[in-house]
């Protein structure tokens, strides 16, 4: 009962009301982000500061010193840095995580509940979507606090779709129309291969998906009927059709010539670029990629020129969707209870709507909170307020369960065998299926 | 123990110590960390105890009973009588009091609702929200969620819910946070059909770059011992620059070479070459590549010793043979060949070792790419154990997957060992007082 | 100092090499440990240097047992046969190492150095790396090393092995002069007996691991001991001949030579005949064969004669003699100075 | 004769080389030059991409001089530590006599070949039990442990050839054992001790997988994973700006090499066949 000791502690060190100076400092660790995303750290700057200025108003003296550190060798590198330290017990006091982290992190002891430190029920946390607060819940405990929202789009270029013989209205009703399921990804990938066979883009650009691992993979499985976790018993689900059938789409676009067989593993810089000029016909990507596209990449006329949906279905049995994989702000296990309380306030003050729309609209990512709407900043911005209501309320995130991570890497190995053209999609989710039901054992349900 | 015996005890023993720590320590924890389930989720410095929500539905399944099960679910948070001397003694009566009048027997099933019940104090309201976390503690019957650092913690905590003894033994297996011995890696090695693509990858890797290697620093050895020595030299640096040029560095070339953009696809494009990414493309594609990059690395390993064992070569032996009418080559062949055979020997032996073990050039590369086709074993316990976008470190398997190679690297070492002229090498010290 | 080895025994591991030597070197006296590779000579110079182990008996410095003492502590100098002088120091610094490790002050060690210097003939080499030098110099400069501190022993091994023979020639002459201005007792490790037999006072031979035979070089020359001694010493070599005794020293094929007076010999015997004992110009018993070889060697001939049992004498005869080859003679053998040898090689 | 079968041995050499000239000469290029995209000809002469050098090119990153610094600390003492024990412990295994001598001989050998990277994981645990994860001590420590049985190893091969009658002189000449190895052998054995030197610090210098897990922090950076991490940061691919910071960061390997080349090339130079 060790919380319950230090927090009696803690209570009677209160009473006594203390008036020394505290210094404290405060570590935040964010993975994947780069200069966009520089308010993931810079608001805890903010916070702190703001923080110290209520307890000087108290009377009390705090000194909150806030280091940042985000250059990490990719996600590989940020996770490996971040469990090794937390083993070591020098883990930073917050970091900024994929949700999926919080499963395996919470299970070996490396973070803290926020909700023993702050009250949900208050403001801001009281702000923010209840569903994406689900997201950063595992067994019945609030984790985390979501540090930004995002979601994973379609998009096709609007110029090529047009010259396929689609009209404005077209384009205009295809939102809804994938929505409905009535444009699914068999359709994309007619349209696209009409597109390679009339020039319009050049073969292996008609479908120019994610180069690299990511959520966005689970969206095709969920396209396709899969489900990533059996709501009765919270196991794994391993939907072995739905899987095939998304292999087997990737592995049809190959053979249609318009998709790449060796796609994977192309450069990022070269993908932004191809995607945003119109190179492409069909690809998907995430809300931030905006901000990209119209800033390094140069696209003036996003609205224009590029127009996005919901990742379509791919058969009757599966739906259209889209993942939110919102980071999330953890609260490491530190030594000293008092630390951990105020990295946890920080969280707080961070998730207040200003400041979260600082990093939501510069980085191209969506609100966590109603009131942000609130925000000039934030409602004058197109591509926020439409991103909002298109994607949002279907957005869909994976599950928070200690062997998603296995169960995602795998998933993608397998796709990038067929994919390769190494294994037939037959032989890989068998192979898929082999391992997982190995290493998961009890944690799965193969269907 | 005379002085010799002294000095010479002081000279090895920072080394000693040195190799003890991070040499022998290491393999030994390799050997037990094969040997359990260590990951991410159960951590490395040993668990704790909790019981989660989820754990409720393996309880039945472990051997726990119903009742307890029940006892385990249905507690939450509760206004009972000790709870109510305890806060009372904390908070004081008169807040006592409120809360048992507002809520009386009231039982809450999360701390969220306890807390908005501890809101409703209006006389003389708790206004931190330290204070109403603090206070909610109190009435926590629960005991998931929470950890406990020690089994007693955990029992005692158990045993205050009425849960029989007989229910807390299977409760504390299913509690434990940390690791357990098991074999089941090595059962998994030997199932998951990864391991042997993995295996034969390595196969590949090490043998293709092993033959370029040593044929390519043979070939420089000696295509610069016969040339004027400046060119020579010149040659040499160009060769020689990879193996002490930063790996980061050196693949950054490489990838700026093969890269869709880059040099060899801008330089084939006016060609009517398709861009591609000539390190990715294939499974051909990236071996060749990887092949190559690891082999220059080798070859000018290969290059230095063959050339000062050519150097060691007498002089008057060329001279003999050219006499003797031997063109170049045939003195290659007869004269500078055979003497050879023991640097080959041992180039061959030391870069089969230190190919099967190193994957800084793949991970910096292809990092196994495309499609899990360059993974080798190195790699692939590396990714296990340390690096994976999931961030799901197996420590256990990937040190499965590491003594493998370590068993290999022993084996290997043993090997090599025997090219050593051994007998000599411990051949005792001359001065002997 | 007189040195005394007792009982000495050294192993190798689990080979026993030396077992149960002894040997006395007086005071002043200089001693040659002359044999083949192998015997044992340079293991017993180790020892007394204290570089090896003594595994049995005692070595003694006049009165003091060193035989425990590890080489630091000995006081003896030793001349190795590369002279071992340390390349990265100057020849003043090679002399005066020994002395500076007795931390001497440095004045009195350069004094020393000088006066040693002059002592060897290399006084104005003092500044030079050893690398700049000529072997003899180098050999100055080691033997320098050595004696500077005033040793109780002087060990030389090999100290000539790789010199030309020019300078061997004057380098021998030169240790000896050395030695016997400093009075230091020396021990010379060789296989060369005309060093042993040039340089030393007495010799001892060995042979695998033991004193076949110890005395002055005269002595060893004239009466060695047994079939190895008289065969490792003398150049051009003894010649062996195989012999039955009976009523005479019957070598077959007619050849006989007289039974030596006052010697009761019998049976199988091996003849030894220096070549400087048998030729035309001695009178004594004949030995009748055919010249099968001429060797001129300028003041006189080194001739090989094929006696008619298919042995072989060797003869020195002074040029001018007119002999040819093939040519069939019969000499005069000098009977006193004849050696004769059991069968189990011991001198009769 | 003998000179047109030397023109057709340099062209051959010249051939198989290509790859690595174009890639040394580009990288110079490329870095004082822009070219056009997919293209390899420079179109305009950039500087921009020596940026990193007075601004932190992104706004976490710390600055580069900082991590060169903790880079030169990193290879400077590694390679002081392989130096300091191995000269030591060579010495012993060389020349001395002392229990097990065999026993360590043969278990030299043995490291001296051993797969070091695959105990990454137990060395990781090992370092935070001593309390140093995520510090560069921590780092030194392990890579210099981890070259020390190649530094004995080419140490011993060093003493090995150094005559024994020198070690003989010595101790007849009444000095210790200990003296005997600092004034006498080891002077003998310097160019194996510069090479060796010379050849840990570069083994520092480069090293990348050590202080990308073992000491991830931001005070730990040295230019190898500040390197990567640039390169691995997927919004600004900039081969200009990779091989501006790869000219720095080779730059003082160019420099030891030209300066040190004979002893570098000397490494082996105590016969590593023994």
């Amino acid at each position: 009962m060790k919380t319950l000791t230090c927090k009696l502690a803690l209570i009677t060190a209160l009473a006594a009301g203390p008036a020394f100076a505290e210094d404290i400092t405060i570590n935040v660790w964010a993975g994947g982000s780069n200069d966009a995303d520089s308010y993931r750290l810079d608001n805890i700057s903010i916070a702190a500061d703001l923080l110290e200025r209520e307890a000087a108003i108290r009377g009390e003296e705090l000194n909150i010193t806030v280091e940042g550190k985000r250059d990490f060798d990719g996600w590989d590198g940020f996770k490996q840095a971040v469990t090794l330290s937390a083993e070591a017990g020098n883990a930073p006091q917050i970091v900024v995580t994929s949700h999926l982290d919080i499963a395996p992190w919470a299970s070996a002891g490396y973070i803290v509940p926020v909700e023993d430190y702050v009250d949900l029920d208050a403001w801001p946390l009281s702000n923010v979507y209840s569903n994406l607060m689900e997201i950063a819940q595992y067994d019945d405990m609030q984790w985390g606090v979501p540090q930004d929202a995002e979601s994973r789009p379609f998009f096709f270029w609007k110029e090529t779709f047009l010259k396929l013989g689609h009209t404005e209205e077209d384009i205009a009703a295809m939102p809804a129309r994938v929505r409905a399921g009535e444009y699914t990804l068999r359709d994309m990938l007619a349209d696209a291969t009409k597109a390679v066979e009339m020039g319009l883009v050049e073969e292996g650009y008609g479908f120019y998906p994610r180069v690299s691992n990511g959520p966005d993979y689970a969206q095709f499985y969920q396209s396709f009927g899969g489900e990533l976790i059996d709501p009765e018993t919270g196991k794994l689900l391993f939907d072995r059709t739905a899987m095939t059938e998304m292999y087997q789409f990737f592995v049809d676009a190959v053979d249609a010539k318009v998709l790449r067989k060796n796609h994977i593993g192309t450069d990022w810089d070269q993908w932004y670029s191809e995607v945003a000029t119109g190179k492409a016909a069909f690809w998907h990507g995430g809300t931030w990629h905006y901000g990209r596209y119209t800033g390094k990449e140069g696209n003036e006329d996003f609205f224009g020129s590029i127009g996005f949906t919901l990742i379509p279905a791919g058969n009757d049995a599966g739906r259209a969707n889209t993942i939110t994989h919102p980071l999330v702000y953890l609260i490491t296990n530190q030594e000293d209870d008092r630390v951990e309380e105020i990295a946890a306030q920080l969280v707080s003050i961070a998730s207040e709507p200003r400041l979260n729309t600082l990093h939501a609209i510069q980085s191209s990512h969506l609100a966590i909170g109603k009131a942000e709407s609130g925000v000039d900043l934030y409602s004058n911005n197109r591509w926020a307020a439409e991103a909002t209501e298109v994607l949002l309320p279907y957005a869909n995130a994976q599950p928070n369960h200690p062997s998603y991570g296995a169960f995602s890497e795998a998933m993608f190995k397998g796709l990038e065998a067929a994919w390769t053209g190494v294994q037939t999609p037959e032989q890989a989710v068998a192979e898929v299926e082999a391992q997982l039901s190995v290493t998961l054992g009890d944690d799965l349900i193969i269907r | 123990m005379n002085k010799q015996k002294l000095l010479g005890a002081a000279f090895i023993s920072p080394a000693l110590i040195a190799v003890i720590v991070f040499f022998l320590v290491p393999v030994i924890l390799t050997v037990v960390f094969s040997f359990t389930n260590m990951s991410t989720s159960t951590g490395i410095l040993g668990g704790e105890y909790q019981l989660t929500q989820s754990d409720l539905d393996d309880l039945s399944g472990a051997g726990v009973s119903d009742e307890a099960i029940t006892l385990l679910q249905g507690a939450g948070y509760a206004m009972t009588d000790e709870s109510l001397t305890a806060f009372e003694t904390e908070f004081g009566k008169t807040r006592a009091d409120e809360l048992a009048q507002k809520f009386p027997d009231a039982t809450f099933d999360s701390r969220r609702d306890m807390e908005r019940a501890l809101k409703e104090l209006r006389t003389d309201p708790l206004r931190s929200t330290r204070e109403r976390k603090a206070a909610a503690e109190l009435f926590r019957q629960s005991i998931l969620g929470q950890r406990y650092e020690t089994k007693d913690d955990f029992a005692n905590a158990v045993s205050a819910l009425n849960i029989s003894a007989a229910d807390t033994q299977p409760l504390t297996e299913v509690a434990y946070t940390g690791w357990t011995f098991t074999t089941q890696n090595f059962e998994l090695l030997w199932q998951l059909p990864a391991t042997w693509r993995y295996a034969i990858n390595t196969v590949i890797y090490v043998s293709l770059t092993l033959v370029f290697n040593v044929t390519l620093g043979l070939f420089l050895a000696l295509s610069t011992f016969f040339l004027p020595d400046r060119i020579a030299q010149t040659f040499r640096t160009i060769w020689f620059l990879p193996r002490i040029l930063p790996p980061v560095l050196y693949v950054m070339m490489w990838q700026w070479m093969t890269w869709d953009q880059g040099f060899i696809s801008s330089l084939l494009a006016p060609l009517g070459v398709d861009r591609i990414d000539w390190m990715r493309h294939s499974a051909v594609h990236g071996w060749t590549v990887l092949v190559l990059i690891n082999g220059f690395v080798g070859a000018s390993l290969g290059m230095i010793l063959f050339s000062s064992s050519l150097r060691a070569i007498p002089q008057t032996q060329f001279y003999a043979a050219q006499v003797d009418g031997a063109g170049r080559w045939q003195q290659i062949r007869y004269v500078i060949l055979p003497q050879m055979r023991w640097p080959i020997l041992f180039i061959t032996s030391y870069q089969t070792l230190s190919l099967l073990t190193s994957f800084e050039y793949i991970l910096l590369s292809t990092d196994g790419g495309p499609g899990r086709q360059t993974e080798v074993w190195a790699l692939a316990a590396y990714h296990t154990a340390l690096s994976n976008y999931g961030g799901n470190l197996e420590y256990g398997l990937g040190a499965a997957y590491a003594l493998a190679l370590v068993i290999i690297g022993i084996i290997l070492s043993a090997i090599y060992l025997r090219f050593f002229n051994f007998r000599e090498l411990v051949a005792k010290p001359r001065i002997e007082q | 100092m007189r040195i005394h080895l007792q009982n000495f025994k050294k192993t190798f591991g689990d080979t026993t090499v030396i077992e149960d030597m002894n040997l006395t070197v007086e005071d002043g006296e200089m001693i040659a440990l002359l044999g083949p590779s192998g015997c044992g000579k340079s293991t017993t110079l180790f020892a007394i240097s204290g570089i090896h182990k003594i595994n049995g008996g005692t070595l003694h410095f006049g009165d003091k047992d060193v035989t425990n003492l590890p080489a630091q502590e000995r006081s003896v100098g030793v001349v190795f046969q590369n002279y071992a002088l340390y390349p990265h120091m100057s020849v003043a610094q090679n002399i005066g190492f020994p002395l500076k490790v007795q931390k001497l002050k440095t004045a009195e060690i350069n004094a020393r150095v000088g006066e040693i210097a002059e002592l060897v003939q290399i006084g104005n080499l003092l500044d030079r790396k050893p690398m700049q030098l000529s072997g003899g110099q180098q050999q100055r400069v080691a033997l320098a090393r050595a004696l500077i501190r005033k040793p109780d022993v002087l060990l030389l091994d090999e100290p000539l092995a790789n010199l030309d023979a020019k300078l061997r020639l004057e380098m021998r002459s030169e240790i000896r002069r050395l030695q016997r201005e400093t009075g230091i007792t020396a021990i010379l490790v060789t296989h060369d007996q005309i060093e042993a037999m040039s340089m030393c006072d007495r010799i001892a031979l060995m042979k695998d691991g033991r004193i076949e035979q110890i005395s002055t070089p005269t002595q060893m020359y004239e009466s060695p001991a047994s079939h190895y001694v008289a065969s490792f010493l003398g150049n051009p070599p003894i010649s062996f001949l195989q012999a039955k005794a009976d009523a005479s020293l019957d070598l077959g094929h007619g050849n006989a030579l007289p039974l030596p007076i006052g010697k009761a010999v019998q049976g199988e015997l091996t003849l030894g005949i220096r070549p400087e004992h048998f030729g035309p110009q001695h009178d004594g018993p004949k030995i009748s064969g055919q010249i099968s070889f001429i060797e001129p060697q300028g003041r006189e001939d080194l001739i090989d004669v094929m006696l008619p049992c298919g042995q072989k004498l060797r003869a020195i005869a002074p040029s001018g003699h007119g002999l040819k080859l093939e040519q069939d003679i019969s000499w005069g053998t000098q009977m006193d100075r004849l050696h004769i040898f059991g069968a189990d090689g011991t001198r009769l | 004769m003998r000179s047109r079968s030397n023109l057709f041995l340099i062209a051959i050499l010249a051939l198989i080389s290509t790859p690595l000239v174009i890639m040394y000469v580009f990288q110079l290029i490329d870095s004082v030059s822009r070219p056009a995209l997919g293209g390899f000809l420079p179109q305009t002469w950039e500087l921009g991409n020596w940026r990193f050098l007075w601004e932190t090119i992104d706004s976490a990153r710390p600055s580069i001089w900082r991590v060169t610094f903790n880079t030169f600390v990193f290879a400077a003492s590694t390679a002081l530590l392989v130096c300091a024990f191995s000269i030591t412990a060579a010495y012993a295994l060389s020349r001395l006599n002392f229990p097990a001598r065999r026993f360590f001989l043969a278990g030299l050998i043995m490291l001296h070949a051993f797969p070091t990277i695959t105990l990454i994981i137990a060395i990781f645990i090992v370092l935070q039990f001593l309390g140093l994860y995520d510090s560069l001590i921590g780092v030194i420590l392990v890579k210099a442990a981890l070259e020390l049985p190649f530094g004995i190893w080419i140490m011993k091969g060093f003493y090995d050839s150094v005559p024994w009658e020198i070690e003989m002189a010595g101790v007849q000449d009444g000095a210790s054992r200990f003296r005997v190895w600092r004034e006498l052998i080891l002077p003998q054995v310097k160019p194996g001790l510069a090479a060796l030197l010379i050849f840990s610090f570069l083994a520092g210098w480069s090293e990348f997988i050590l202080p990308l897990v073992l000491a991830p922090g931001a005070d730990a950076q040295v230019l190898a994973t500040y390197m990567n991490a640039v390169i691995a940061d997927d919004m600004r691919p900039d081969y200009g700006l990779f091989k501006a910071i790869g000219v720095f960061y080779a730059l003082p390997v160019i420099a030891v090499y030209l300066l040190f080349q004979k002893q570098l090339m000397n490494i082996y130079g105590g016969g590593t066949k023994g």
